[in-house]
């Protein structure tokens, strides 16, 4: 078992990804998100990574695509506003099909908004907040172990795939600190024929483009990424699930509101409600098999999305439900994580 | 004789930022070491009455534009 | 008022009463006070639009009592190009820190700069990310500490502070550009000066205006006040230096 | 049991560093913990203040309204957070500066004179956040007082450990005052 | 009746554009959309409008944030990367309230991808590309004609509710030549208490801006939002339908799509398919109670979704159908514009 | 070949055999072959990494023969930064337009000089935007007519054509900073002379090298090919004086 | 009746205007039309071309792949486009430069040495797409000679006007050729 | 006497700008004006066998690296 140590969510995360081999970071400064290039700049002297603060978010996403593209493990994170402005570049990325890590440490918006935590970036996460078809693998911690854990998690599958992946966490658990375990650290070295390293004589010319004119080679590329998708879909779906076994109502959560939810299931079934926690880990792939079969049970009476935003997971709920049971939401907005007593209050009204 | 002028200071307004202090030329203000206004800073407030000169100096450099300078007349 | 007395100085009612949440010691409060003194002496208060940033003084218009917008970080050069453009009878202003005017929104400052938009930049160098919590900024000096260089700015990784006002200055729709700061009293009222030059070379239609103050940052600086206006004059001014570097048609 | 605390005060008067500290001791404890500090601009010259839970079981969310106790150093932190104290929940208030005192009957309250404490008996204001700490140790012990001081050692750095002895007095003083 | 003109798409949105009376177009060239810019700096001297050549897409979306909030009726326009260059702004502009008009000539994606045309912004413009909760009015055209309609209608929407709005138009469209009818050019003199023009004596200063650092203002912000977003869901849903009325089989497709998917319902009804198309021409608010209506009978049995993409607005539609009939997603990405006889061919397979 | 005769000029291999998609007479294809015939020379394909910009050079990762990335419009400064820090011992260079590297990629430009990465720009300053159908650039000459300036450009409504190497030049991090041309042989054998000097500064790692091509677009511009030379010669070189601006330590 | 063509060539032959011209002509006689260019770089040098629809009913689609009628003036475009012309369907192709013929025997072809009759007929080979557009009209009798004159009048911008006769006399001569 | 050199141009590569022609030193290089190449442009070609003094010039101004030069042995 490894190092114990009392962390920041974003330390954590910046920690993680040293011990992950990162190689290079490239970021820009936003609250609640900053810790984590201040951690590293603090860490630099320890180990080899390159480190640059960019003069933008805009710079930073294109670095990280220059510096995948180089064959490194290389990663950014931001904050919701800094997020919007790489949507260009990780449209580029995904089509380039070029393995990274972006982390997005939400904050309430919309526009300048406030830096409290959110959960209003949903939809931007996993319907793809740029131009054109693309999907990210995005994973959502709700402790900062699994920043740790997701973010570890997330240079792997990066590369397993060549896609980038996006870590959506928020400034509660960027900011807290918890108990965290630590993995030994481990040597990174990429075997990645399709670098631009520099063309030897003995390969082709390596070239890295998301530029393809013709229709037909556009519609071929992006076969390709579908059938990626697919395959990411049918490999990598992750949840957890809490109390669903005999539940009756139905919470899902992700990210800092499913640790309340939790409470409001223990609660709930202290008040004699079967309550049960679906909680997707994998917002992208989203776990709709899991929640059609749950719906498909005749014990399950409704479904709950809980969430700090006005409604957006809820809509893949539904979708994964599709309308075999009735499928209500509750949020709060503006950075207020909703507590176990209103939720379950809410609750209350609908069954 | 009185003082060439003098200088009101809104005490909760002040942040006891010093710099009032430090550009008197006159070294007439001082902040209060031995006490705190409602947001706990230690305010400015005018030390020796007689030396004001009402240069301004203090005003002009007040961030929070906490200071009034008043200057004698005729 | 005490009798025989009279009111030489007080804070201008283009101010509001809002209670500044800048730090203390903070000359975005100096700059905020003797800009709205001139807004009030030259009466322009009701043809004033002005544009603040993110930043320390992204509240701005709480403070200065004239119509105002909050721009994207680092965009306010964009915005207030729009605004000249469709009201070319107001006063215009963008108010922006270093990080949002000379990092992220440098190509908004360069352009709005070489069309000549008829705007003034006011342009608070503080040499750091004050709002959010102290980090380097492009204009920070060599080897100066921040919390994204703890170990201070080394010029071979991050490169030299960048001098604004001196490659603005060279480009031909730039009508204005002056270097000023507030560590003391005479160039506070220096600076009150030229943001007054600037204002009435904005009447003129002659070209942009940009005026860098060279400001503080007690809390990124991890000093005090007084300490912070010792190392304007001791370090920041020696790299930055004062002066009016462009007149209209030099 | 879970214990849900904010400690809140002036920057500067040390209340994230001491909620801090105490997690640790929790953690050490073999508890679960969290630490939530408020963050932004507003925290500048104003308010600080940062939510501590700790419990045997899991932390269900780090950021509560209702709080088991209250540790308030200034008065706009008292005015703020006197009405979120549970019902026979704790407040400790500092008691030297803050010149009007809490109303509520419903709570146990302790009005701890720390900064005077501090400055007359051991003469340094800064330590007076341990003062209070060791007073909270005291009145719920949720911690014990070695924890406090493990903490103390495992997260001072090296070259502040001379201050160790020092913060030890000011907790035991804490604890002599409740 | 109006002026009659033959036009491309492009330059026929430009003309709208004047007609509406725009004062203010800030954009920056990109095919296949650079015709609008073109066209308005040639007639610029006919007219009094600003016109500027941004130095980016970032500057143009913040350029229309500083001219609406100046009160002015303004636009910009633009095409797929160029469009997702602009989430931050869009979000900036939704949450401060102000009214305009963008116009995105979506082409081939993801990445540098095609210009040729695309649809596969369709979740980039409906669920929100920025941070946050908010949402655009999006107009769908699929005629010369309706760029400049929806043009027109879009300045007006924008400045009734005080919201962005997106023409979401392609490459097609935006590049084809068709027949116009040209209104009458309006005056436009807008009455915008809010705008920031100089505080006059009689009123207290405005400032716009979308920073709520206090969690309850940002959520009081996002409550306040959400109510308008539910008027116009209440007032402004729009849509086209053809020959549903005793359909059996229903395809729901926008754009220049809706247009091949109207020549499929004959070629089907000659085949004795009962075919009909709802055509959605606001995608947001999307016509959900009418699909849902359509679902409810007994009569229709299924639905296709076509679309330029991998499967968009495809979510929308099983949403509104919720799980009431089986609905299908034919598609084409690329740039290629689906034949009405691959679309049919594919309907065989299903129903 | 004939009896008695030898090559001494021939296509390089470092060119791939791809037909290259420019208009007749462009520029563009005249800086592709000298590059690669010095990245041959120097014996460099092994070590060289390329970023294209979006531009009509989007393509050229079809024609140069070695590892190339394609940029975001207007980023290749930042991708060719991460590229060079990722692989400090490669020979890294970026090749843009100038609607890329003086619009749209301005910040990007300008901050990859200031921290004086160490890589080449080629600047392909064609005075406007070939790819998109001709377009104003920020590099458009005043009175030159475009596409978005069919009347001409007006410098009081969008500036002065932007001079990007007198800019760049005074950065600290840059070490080289030349312009040249191709619009002659002399001229193109003196650019392909300069670019040598870049690669070699390059390999001392004494800071950004900036090499900028005055260019030509006969379709943009719409004239002939040997036109567009005359042009050259007679407007854009008078504007945009050729010459070394800066050697390293200068 | 839908008449689906195309009119492809180099980008300098007018393939795009006089497929505009066309559509228009058709505008006048009041029915429904849709002209779509092939835009991008690869028009640069390359071919170009435009496709061109013309019904009494409304377009459903723009882009088409199968065509009623193909015209093609150079050799790429012959051989991109002569499979996609429909059956019994109509291909003239500029047959004093294109050397290889087309083979389809399933289609009406048209061979017209516009290049070569505009050379030395009308002493100016700009006009080579007018007497193409001519014999289309012929053949197809798609819109009358007189609308193609109207759309030329109004079309044309004013100082060009003087260069309709020698339009008109192109037109006629391509009708004269079939 | 033969020429100093000669230079080997691929017809269809040639898009006929014209630059080699317009910088010849000795007018040697023409486009064919009566003939286009399978692209459609009028080629450049030799029009002046006799000319050539291997300079180079049209090969280095050459976009399309098209011309390829010989020059006379010994
Ligand atoms: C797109 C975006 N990126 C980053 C931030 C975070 N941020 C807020 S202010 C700021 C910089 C502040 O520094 P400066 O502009 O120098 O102003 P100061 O606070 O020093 O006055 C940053 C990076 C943001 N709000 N939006
Ligand atoms: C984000 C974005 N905006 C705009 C475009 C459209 N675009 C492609 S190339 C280009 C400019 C080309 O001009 P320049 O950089 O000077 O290169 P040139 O073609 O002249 O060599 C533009 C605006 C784009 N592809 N992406
Ligand atoms: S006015 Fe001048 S003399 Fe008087 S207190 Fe202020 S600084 Fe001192
Ligand atoms: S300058 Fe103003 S804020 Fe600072 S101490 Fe003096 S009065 Fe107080
Ligand atoms: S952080 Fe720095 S810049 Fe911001 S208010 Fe405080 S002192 Fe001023
Ligand atoms: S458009 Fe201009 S720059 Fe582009 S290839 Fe053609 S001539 Fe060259
Ligand atoms: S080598 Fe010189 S002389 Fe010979 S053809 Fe070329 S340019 Fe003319
Ligand atoms: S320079 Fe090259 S492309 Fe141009 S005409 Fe001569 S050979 Fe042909
Ligand atoms: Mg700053
Ligand atoms: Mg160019």
């Amino acid at each position: 078992m490894g190092e114990i140590r009392f962390m920041k969510g974003n330390e954590a995360l910046a920690e993680a990804a040293i011990r992950a081999g990162m190689q290079g970071y490239f970021g820009y400064p936003i609250t609640p998100q900053s810790e984590v290039i201040e951690y590293l700049a603090a860490e630099k002297p320890n180990h080899n990574y390159t480190l640059l603060q960019a003069e933008s978010e805009v710079a930073s996403i294109n670095m990280v695509y220059g510096g995948a593209a180089a064959g490194s493990r290389v990663m950014t994170t931001t904050s919701s506003p800094g997020y919007s402005l790489m949507q260009e570049g990780v449209s580029y990325i995904a089509c380039a099909e070029l393995p990274c890590v972006i982390a997005n440490i939400a904050r309430g918006g919309p526009g300048l908004g406030t830096i409290q935590p959110g959960q209003g970036d949903y939809f931007q996460a996993v319907k793809g907040g740029g131009h054109g078809d693309y999907r990210l693998i995005v994973l959502a911690p709700n402790s900062v172990q699994e920043m740790v854990d997701f973010t570890i998690l997330g240079f792997d599958l990066a590369d397993k795939y060549r896609t980038p992946v996006l870590v959506l966490s928020d400034g509660a658990i960027g900011q807290m600190m918890e108990k965290v375990v630590l993995p030994e650290p481990k040597q990174y070295n990429p075997d990645k024929p399709w670098a631009t390293t520099g063309k030897t004589h003995d390969r082709e010319r390596n070239y890295i483009t998301s530029l393809y004119i013709q229709s037909e080679h556009m519609e071929k590329k992006n076969i390709e990424l579908q059938k990626k998708f697919d395959l990411i879909e049918k490999n990598e779906i992750r949840y957890e699930e809490y109390k669903t076994e005999d539940a009756e109502v139905i919470i899902v959560a992700y990210g800092v509101t499913s640790r309340s939810s939790k409470k409001v299931v223990d609660l709930a079934r202290e008040g004699g409600i079967k309550m049960g926690l679906l909680r997707p880990i994998t917002l992208w792939p989203f776990p709709k098999e899991r929640i059609s079969e749950l719906a498909a049970s005749d014990r399950v009476k409704s479904f709950f999305s809980v969430e700090m935003s006005a409604g957006q997971m809820v809509e893949d709920v539904k979708l994964a439900v599709n309308g075999k049971k009735p499928t209500y939401f509750y949020g709060r907005t503006g950075g207020i994580i909703p507590t176990p007593e209103e939720i379950i209050d809410f609750i209350k009204t609908k069954v | 004789m009185p003082a060439k002028g003098y200088v009101d200071i809104i005490v909760d307004a002040c942040k006891g930022c010093g710099l009032c202090v430090t550009n008197c030329p006159t070294q007439c203000l001082d902040l209060k070491k031995d006490d705190t206004n409602s947001y706990g800073y230690h305010y400015s407030y005018m030390a020796d009455e007689d030396k004001c000169i009402a240069c301004m100096n203090c005003a002009v450099m007040c961030p929070d534009s906490v200071i009034t300078v008043y200057k004698k007349t005729g | 008022m005490k009798e025989g007395y009279e009111v030489i100085y007080k804070k201008p009612k283009t101010l509001t009463d809002n209670r500044m949440h800048y730090c203390p010691g903070c000359i975005h409060g100096i700059v905020h006070k003797i800009f709205m003194e001139l807004i009030e002496e030259m009466d322009l208060q009701e043809r004033t639009v002005g544009v603040c940033p993110v930043g320390c003084s992204v509240f701005a218009y709480d403070y200065m009592n004239v119509d105002m917008q909050e721009a994207a970080h680092g965009r306010a050069g964009a915005v207030a190009t729009a605004v000249k453009r469709m009201l070319p009878d107001r006063i215009v202003f963008s108010y922006q820190g270093d990080g949002d005017l000379a990092a992220i929104g440098t190509a908004e400052t360069i352009h709005a700069c070489n069309r000549g938009e008829n705007f003034l930049f006011i342009f608070i160098n503080n040499g750091i990310y004050g709002m959010t919590g102290g980090q380097m900024a492009p204009t920070t000096l060599n080897l100066q500490k921040t919390t994204t260089s703890p170990y201070g700015r080394e010029t071979k990784d991050s490169g030299a502070a960048i001098k604004m006002t001196e490659i603005v200055k060279d480009l031909e729709g730039v009508a204005y550009a002056a270097r000023v700061s507030c560590n003391t009293p005479a160039n506070v009222r220096k600076t009150k000066r030229i943001l007054k030059r600037a204002l009435e070379i904005q009447e003129q239609d002659l070209g942009t205006q940009f005026v860098e103050v060279v400001s503080n940052c007690p809390s990124g600086w991890r000093c005090t006040p007084v300490e912070s206006m010792e190392w304007i004059k001791d370090k920041s001014i020696p790299y930055y230096p004062l002066g009016v570097f462009k007149e209209p048609g030099k | 049991m879970l214990n849900e605390m904010i400690f809140a005060g002036f920057g500067g008067q040390g209340v994230l560093s001491m909620g801090k500290l105490l997690a640790y001791a929790a953690m050490k404890e073999g508890k679960e913990i969290s630490w939530m500090p408020s963050y932004g601009p507003e925290m500048r010259g104003g308010t600080a203040n940062c939510m501590v839970n700790v419990s045997e079981n899991p932390i269900s969310s780090p950021i509560v309204t209702k709080y088991d106790v209250v540790v308030a150093l200034n008065l706009p932190s008292l005015n703020k957070f006197e009405p979120s104290v549970k019902e026979n929940g704790i407040l400790i208030w500092e008691s030297s500066t803050i010149k009007d005192p809490p109303e509520r009957k419903d709570i146990k309250i302790y009005p701890i004179p720390a900064v005077e404490k501090a400055n007359t008996e051991l003469k340094n204001v800064k330590v007076m956040n341990m003062l209070i700490l060791g007073a909270l140790v005291k009145i719920n012990n949720i911690v014990k007082k070695e924890s406090l001081l493990v903490a103390l050692e495992e997260t001072l750095p090296e070259r502040h450990h001379k201050l160790i002895p020092l913060n030890e007095k000011a907790i035991e003083l804490g604890m002599s005052l409740v």
